[in-house]
């Protein structure tokens, strides 16, 4: 019968993965000169699969991580900060970098760190369940997505310190810190700055999807601050229409998007919704005396083929904000509940000719005033 | 001599070919009433439809001149998303675009080359073939691609003189990067080739009916090599167009699902060049408007139901007007001499 | 295969019979690792200590080897959406779309009925999100049958509209409070259960594959959808309804692919949230090919992609490679197992009778 | 007329072919002289199709030799037996249906203008010079799947002259060919030998064989078993020589003894698949008890009207009424649980399920009726056993009810759909060219087995493009020309010249 092939092709294949398990093990100590003999005296975990992550993290980890200790995590002595990304790759110029960025500091101050890239939204819990079954002392979650499965780990383990970045937490749990940031001040800030740039009356905004809050709150405060400088403003903004597996990873329907409104006499677009966002960087930068305006962080430092027009980001502070929340917990002082981060707006780098100081005042006044609440940006997420 | 019972005429393609001409008229007049009332949107819209075409036209022709010579493609997602990868590290490390474009044309090419292996060589099912291809496509892509590359930025578009302001038509057509260009261009070209030259003439007949290429001394396995190979080159250059015209950089599965769509537009437009290119405008129109109807922010409607339309519209005109599709006959069957 | 092994048959002989049917899968595996393992090389990653994490994750501990079946279970229902439709000369590529319709309606019957006892509930949210998905694949169906349109294109197009509507509903009318969009949770008597680490929800997906087997080949439905999809003149010729089998056939792929869905949101998730079913119905299409459209042969074929899939996190974490050379080998496995000629090519073993499996009929 | 002390043109010398598992020629000698026609006689399956195919380089020999004009060649492709002026027409025409007939002529050698542009005027005024010197009347933009089988054929020869062939395979062409049609081929097949083409010409029909033949070959089971002169030879010896075996070439029947008409057609239109008119009010009555046959060249709604009357086609107007109940927009399931049994013309298309086994092809008609299925669910012990008995009953070879019926041959698939036709009660048998393509043995069995049927009061209407099946099976003959009923004859009143001559068109 035909189908007898495939039960024996995994048959097989999982004979073949048992067999590279011990293969693996057995062959990796010559090979790694560093093989950690003494690790088999570990307490609670199985050597053999120290024995192979100490291996890997010898050939693939960064050159940041290079100077971490090779310690055991469930060791007192050994401070160990694992990350986890929502849906998608730690280099996507976007939030699970900026993360990434900021554990990378509690690196440099002798931290051992380590991230799991999740391929599927389902994997939430055992992506954070391997560091935090590893003796992690901090697990670092990112994305509102995995705010449930970052709680519930939370309370299975109460002695690690979970940060969730863009997690609202509807009441405290001492071990688990959401990291919010107020994106509709740091829109705010970008409308008003956009408002001004303009000179035909007309700004865009490319946007992801609506189904992340974030992107709903930059919006909302992009088109606050635009309206409060300039309530005549025409402003055409879109989400993606795709589904989340998409709305960020189409930077072709982000560039022609952003073509369609330059086309219309868009003179400022405003890109927010991570790749696809990018996309619109890119091509508003191929249009003259069109500016745009990144998000999340400094998108100077992630989209060079944007510098002819970037003008400004509208950045909320993950990488600081991050940084900063390990730190609390390395000295013991790890908050919970709600942790408030900075936004603001990116330097203005080659443009900084180029933004008046009448519109630098400006932003300054504006800033104070979200700052003090004189100057609300109405978005109220309910 | 009994040459009776012959058929009086071919009328079948007449009843759709009205409602077509209809169409067409219909959609003329609303451009033109468009532009009367809102030049500056109209062709706004119209040139964002005529971008969001690109890349399906160039991977509906990707299948369409396999499928004529009797290979499906279902591997145009693949064969777009390597070329995309290869031809944003041709310009990350070379620096020059052209070189890039052929980079991207070579790796749809040599992808090409695999499918036809795996299907013509190996007679392995050709569904299987491509979805090879998209999966293995996909992987190494994600698995190699590393940040921190970046270009010098992306093709830019090339006014045709004095072509390019006439209105209306001149910013939709004459106002492009090269790759759109050629796209226009292919598009004629292939319909040339397809019906006006001894190599469409073979291909077809080789989709159709390759014993009857066979007898009369036609190699039907070089034929389906080469227009596999041609095909995958075009696919290559729809994953230039991505990243070195569209965009600019290259992203983890930036193609989104376009070569499915592609396929779709291929059937739909009756595997020629013309009517995909059709179906591809109308695909990429209803893609533009509901950008359009978003950006007025007039409608009450939620923005997913206007993200809907271009793929309602689609099955609308495919159940009402366009109907059955012929298929070239030999499709997805491997030709065995012996 | 010859299962009659007489108890005095000496054992080089045996050998011999499992060898035939045994080898052409086993090389293609090893050449995918092999291949897998120089490109791992390349990117300067340790292939052997890659696999055995892979391993570990996957089989490792009775925890990863309940997520092994958990992550199987909707490639399982997946693909035998795909494989039926085959059977039936359908491609249906919209698996995902009927994924996602199932599973959004069997969260609402999970959140929006209370005080339903377990044994009424779950059954009812499952069935009831099976059956969306039922009506859903039903559409392309209705639409071929009637118009000819083409369900490669209406299926896909279908997909699209789907994850629209379900975004719609996530955060509209079904949305929970808060500002994430997702349904609210599902009640706790429409949840499926884990027995210890073992998912529920796969037996549900194995009684799916048998019982989608009984159907295809021991009933007169079966024996009509198969016979349409391989020759719909000799079907028509036999008196089957063509258009009314048509419709059937894509809505019992769909309630196939609904059920994925449907047991994702209660057995999985416990709500609908927009982004965690992604890539789950094209995945089924690989499996479908992997499994050459047998019903059954789905089992051990989803049972391998989902051990992967499973095994990829440990991978990263105790090898640093990143989960998307599982891609790669998916890709690899299916390539070698399907030109087959390569491997028997290598290895001399000359195929079985009847082994040829054609899907492309179903593109015409 | 001896021509065999003219040059030889073509000579193969031992040709053996070998598939896996079949020797599908075996140690072949031939020799063709110029100007000669030289006429392979031999059953289907015997081999002549293979030895064609390796004399036009479809087929590489597994050993021996082929010379041409002498010259020994080695050809590996078609191309190259075109290039030493071999041209073949074969049974199954090599015509690409959705093109035209200009288009078909010059594929492979097409006429350009620089650059691969086609030249289709000068192409399709090639085709018409062709058909003006050889009479071959054909219209060059006409496209081939709306032509009558007659036309595409000489499509077919006008192919191999516009390849400048002197050497000419037909491979069976008057199979399709009503007798005119076949006389008119024969006068151009001397007019084309007269201009000193040589001719291979390949059948099965004895009769032409001995008309137009300057030398016999008779291939069976792979062996050439002989050669003779036309001059020397008799229809029987020659029969004899083709199937090894005494032959009874007349189909044996009684007087038949027709009682109450079970079919009634009344005017009946039907259209055909691209809408156009194809019967165009037919009226008929079928008897108990009697074979009416429908002769006529194909393409002239005898498929449609088959079609409507098994219900796989919607009449336009009409009636059609069986055993007393009209039926006309019945669905074939209801046609056929009224006792219709239908041979299909296309056994491949409509008869079989490829992919199946024997036994489930075997209960294609009746599998969901008890014994085979109780509800829904299929018994397949009961369905094993209909085929064991129907496979046991019938002959097929090879009687094992698992083997897939695309393994089988055209005769014994052939029997399958007989046998499953045959195993329900039946009132009404229509056999649309039940014996197309098929070996002698079978023919004789089907042949048999319908004149059974008859004789057991079933109303049998069968419909043949072979005019020698209808002559020798049918009590009655309706000729069917351009999409009606032209003239019912009596087996008596019905001679070849007539009825041939009424297919044509032509009131007799």
């Amino acid at each position: 019968m035909r189908y007898t092939r495939i039960w024996l092709i995994t048959v097989i294949f999982f004979t073949a993965l048992v067999l590279a398990a011990c293969g693996g093990a057995a062959e990796q100590a010559p090979a790694e000169e560093e093989a950690p003999a003494e690790e088999a005296a570990a307490e609670e975990e199985a050597p053999a699969e120290e024995a192979a992550e100490e291996a890997a993290a010898e050939e693939e980890a960064p050159a940041e991580e290079a100077s971490a200790d090779e310690g055991d995590c469930s060791s007192e002595e050994v401070f160990c900060v694992g990350l986890v990304t929502d849906v998608g790759e730690i280099d996507d110029k976007s939030f699970n970098q900026s993360a990434w960025e900021g554990v990378q500091i509690a690196s440099e101050a002798g931290a051992q760190v380590d991230y799991i890239e999740t391929g599927d939204a389902k994997d939430y819990t055992a992506n954070i369940e391997l560091f935090a079954q590893n003796g992690y002392d901090v697990i670092v979650t990112v994305g509102f997505a995995l705010g449930e499965a970052t709680a519930q780990a939370a309370a299975t383990y109460p002695d690690i310190d979970f940060i969730g970045v863009d997690q609202f937490q509807g009441e405290t749990i001492p071990n688990l810190t959401g990291l919010l940031f107020p994106e509709d001040q740091a829109g705010f800030m970008a409308g008003a700055l956009a408002a001004q740039l303009s000179e035909s009356g007309t700004i865009a905004a490319v946007l992801g999807t609506d189904l992340v809050p974030p992107v709903v709150a930059f919006k909302e405060g992009y088109e606050a601050g635009a309206l409060y400088m300039n309530p005549d403003i025409n402003l055409i903004s879109t989400y993606h229409p795709g589904g989340l597996d998409v709305a960020f990873t189409d930077p072709e329907w982000g560039a022609s998007t952003a073509k369609q409104a330059i086309d219309q006499g868009a003179d400022v677009v405003f890109g927010a919704g991570g790749k696809t966002g990018n996309g619109a960087l890119i091509e508003v930068a191929g249009n003259e005396g069109v500016f745009c305006i990144g998000v999340d962080s400094d998108q100077w430092e992630t989209v060079p083929e944007a510098h002819s027009c970037l003008v400004s980001s509208a950045m909320k502070l993950i990488t600081p904000g991050v940084g900063e929340l390990i730190g609390m917990s390395n000295a013991g002082e790890f908050p919970g509940g709600n942790f408030i981060g900075d936004v603001g707006l990116a330097p203005f780098h080659d443009f900084d000719s180029e933004v008046s100081d009448e519109i630098k005042s400006s932003l300054d006044e504006i800033n104070a005033g979200l700052m003090d609440g004189t100057i609300e940006t109405g978005y109220n997420p309910g | 001599m009994t040459t009776a019972a012959v058929p009086k005429a071919r009328s079948r393609g007449d009843y759709a070919k009205i409602i077509g001409l209809i169409f067409g008229v219909l959609v003329l007049i609303g451009i033109i009433y468009g532009y009367i009332t809102n030049p500056v949107t109209t062709t706004a819209v119209l040139a964002s439809t005529l971008r969001q075409s690109t890349p399906l036209v160039l991977g509906a022709l990707c299948g369409l001149i396999g499928e004529r010579s009797g290979v499906i493609n279902i591997g145009i997602e693949g064969q777009m998303l390597m070329a995309a990868f290869i031809a944003f590290l041709a310009n990350v490390y070379t620096g020059n675009l052209f070189v890039a474009v052929l980079a991207g044309f070579a790796t749809g090419a040599v992808l090409g080359a695999f499918l036809a292996f795996m299907s013509v060589t190996l007679k392995m099912d050709q569904i299987i073939g491509g979805t090879v291809i998209n999966i293995l496509a996909l992987g190494l892509t994600s698995f190699f691609y590393q940040t921190g590359l970046t270009t010098q930025g992306k093709m830019q578009p090339i006014p045709l003189g004095p072509l390019a302001d006439i209105p209306l038509i001149g910013p939709i057509f004459f106002d492009n990067p090269p790759i759109t260009y050629t796209t226009l261009i292919l598009v004629m070209l292939v319909h040339y080739v397809l019906f006006y030259t001894r190599w469409g003439l073979r291909t077809r007949a080789v989709g159709e009916h390759p014993s009857a290429a066979d007898t009369v001394g036609i190699n039907v396995f070089k034929i389906r090599y080469i227009n596999v190979i041609i095909g995958g080159g075009i696919a290559g250059l729809a994953g230039a167009y991505l990243t070195l015209e569209a965009v600019g950089s290259f992203e983890r599965a930036m193609t989104n699902g376009r070569g499915f769509v592609a396929l779709a537009v291929m059937i739909f437009g009756k595997y020629t060049p013309f009517g995909a290119w059709g179906a591809a405008l109308l695909f990429g129109f209803a893609t533009a408007l509901q950008t359009q109807l978003q950006f007025a922010g007039q409608l009450e409607i939620p923005h997913q139901f206007i993200g809907m339309l271009p793929y309602l519209l689609t099955i609308i005109v495919l159940a009402g007007f366009v109907g059955r599709t012929r298929v070239p006959s030999a499709v997805g069957k491997p030709y065995e001499k012996e | 295969m010859t299962t009659q092994t007489d108890s005095k048959a000496n054992i080089s002989q045996w050998l011999m019979v499992f060898w035939r049917s045994a080898a052409v899968p086993l090389v293609a595996v090893i050449l995918a690792l092999l291949v897998g393992a120089i490109i791992l090389l390349i990117s300067g990653a340790n292939p052997l200590a890659a696999y055995s994490a892979l391993a570990k994750g996957a089989f490792g501990t009775p925890i990863a080897f309940g997520r092994t079946l958990e992550k199987a279970t909707p490639l399982i229902l997946g693909g035998l959406a795909v494989a039926f439709a085959f059977k039936g000369g359908l491609f249906n590529i919209g698996g995902q779309g009927q994924l996602l319709v199932g599973a959004i309606v069997a969260a609402a019957v999970g959140f929006g009925i209370d005080g339903l006892p377990f044994i009424i509930h779950m059954p009812l949210a499952l069935l009831v999100g099976s059956l969306a998905g039922a009506v859903y694949g039903a559409i392309p169906g209705a639409l071929k049958a009637y118009t000819g349109a083409h369900e490669v294109i209406t299926t896909i197009m279908l997909n699209f509209i789907a994850i629209n509507l379900t975004d719609f509903m996530a955060n509209g009318p079904w949305k929970d409070e808060g500002i994430v969009a997702r349904t609210p949770a599902i009640a706790e008597a429409a949840a499926i259960p884990t027995w210890g680490n073992i998912p529920i929800g796969f037996f549900f997906a194995v009684v799916a594959a048998l019982a989608t087997w009984y159907l295809l080949y021991r009933t007169t439905i079966g024996y009509e959808i198969r016979t349409v999809g391989f020759n719909s003149n000799a079907a028509k010729y036999a008196g089957i309804g063509v258009s009314y089998t048509i419709i059937l056939t894509m809505a019992i792929s769909g309630f196939l692919a609904g059920m994925g869905g449907a047991i994702e949101t209660l057995g999985v998730v416990g709500r609908y949230q927009p982004g965690f079913n992604a890539g789950l119905g094209f995945d089924g299409i690989t499996i479908a090919l992997l499994a050459r459209t047998n019903p059954i042969g789905v089992i051990p074929a989803a049972l391998l992609v989902g051990a992967m899939q499973a095994g990829s996190s440990q991978m990263q974490f105790d090898a640093n490679v990143p989960f998307q050379i599982i891609d790669v080998i998916q890709a690899l496995i299916l390539f070698f197992v399907s030109a087959d000629m390569i491997v028997r090519w290598i290895i001399r073993v000359k195929p079985e009778e009847g082994e040829q499996v054609t899907l492309s009929t179903s593109w015409g | 007329m001896n021509k065999t002390n003219r040059p030889i043109v073509l000579e193969a010398k031992g040709l053996t072919k070998r598939f896996p598992g079949v020797l599908a020629n075996d140690n072949i000698n031939l020799k063709l002289h110029q100007g000669e026609i030289l006429a392979f006689l031999g059953e289907n399956g015997a081999g002549k199709s293979t030895l064609m195919n390796m004399l036009y380089g479809l087929y590489t020999p597994t050993e021996g030799e082929i010379w041409i004009k002498g010259e020994k060649v080695e050809m590996s492709n078609p191309g190259d037996a075109i290039d030493r002026g071999v041209g073949m027409v074969h049974q199954h025409f090599q015509l690409v249906p959705v093109m035209t007939v200009a288009e078909n002529v010059m594929l492979g050698s097409e006429i350009t203008s620089g650059g691969g542009r086609l030249n289709m005027r000068k192409a399709i005024q090639n085709v018409r010079d062709l058909s003006e010197q050889y009479g071959l009347a054909v219209d060059p933009t006409a496209v081939i799947e709306d032509l009558p089988v007659g036309t595409q054929q000489r499509v077919e020869i006008i192919k191999a002259l516009y390849r400048h062939a002197d050497i000419l395979i037909l491979d069976e062409p008057t199979a399709v060919l009503t007798p005119q049609e076949a006389n008119e081929l024969f006068r151009i097949m001397n007019d084309l030998t007269a201009q000193n083409v040589s001719i291979i010409f390949i059948t099965h029909k004895l009769k032409e064989v001995l008309s137009v033949a300057d030398r016999i070959g008779v291939l069976r089971s792979g062996q050439m078993v002989g050669t003779a002169m036309p001059e020397d030879s008799t229809e029987t010896s020659l029969a004899e020589l083709m199937v090894g075996r005494n032959v009874i070439l007349q189909v044996e029947k009684s007087p038949s003894k027709p009682k109450e008409p079970v079919l009634q057609i009344q005017n009946l239109h039907v259209r055909d698949d691209r809408g156009h008119a194809s019967v165009e009010g037919v009226d008929l009555e079928v008897r108990a008890g009697e074979i009416v046959g429908i002769a006529g060249v194909e393409g002239n709604g005898q498929r449609e009207l088959v079609e409507a009357l098994t219900g796989l086609r919607h009449a336009d107007s009409g009636k059609i009424i069986i055993d007393g109940r009209e039926i006309t927009h019945f669905n074939p399931r209801q046609i056929t649980e009224l006792g219709v049994a239908h041979i299909p013309e296309d056994r491949e298309k409509h008869g079989l399920v490829m992919p199946y086994t024997l036994s489930d092809n075997m209960v294609l008609n009746k599998y969901f009726k008890a014994p085979y299925a109780k509800g829904v669910i299929m018994h397949h012990d009961k369905i094993d056993q209909n085929g064991q008995v129907l496979v046991k009953e019938y002959d097929v070879r090879p009687p094992n009810i698992h083997a897939l019926a695309q393994n089988l041959s055209g005769g014994n698939k052939q029997k399958v759909i007989v046998a499953r036709e045959f195993s329900t009660p039946t009132k009404l048998l229509v056999a649309a060219q039940p014996t197309r393509g098929i070996d002698v043995g079978s023919i004789e069995f089907i042949h048999k087995q319908i004149v059974a049927q008859r004789d057991q009061n079933v109303a049998v209407l069968v419909v043949s493009a072979e005019l020698d099946e209808v002559l020798g099976l049918a009590d009655r003959i309706a000729v069917m020309f351009d999409g009606r009923i032209v003239k019912i004859l009596s087996a008596a009143e019905a001679t070849r010249e007539r009825v041939g001559l009424l297919m044509a068109g032509s009131e007799a």
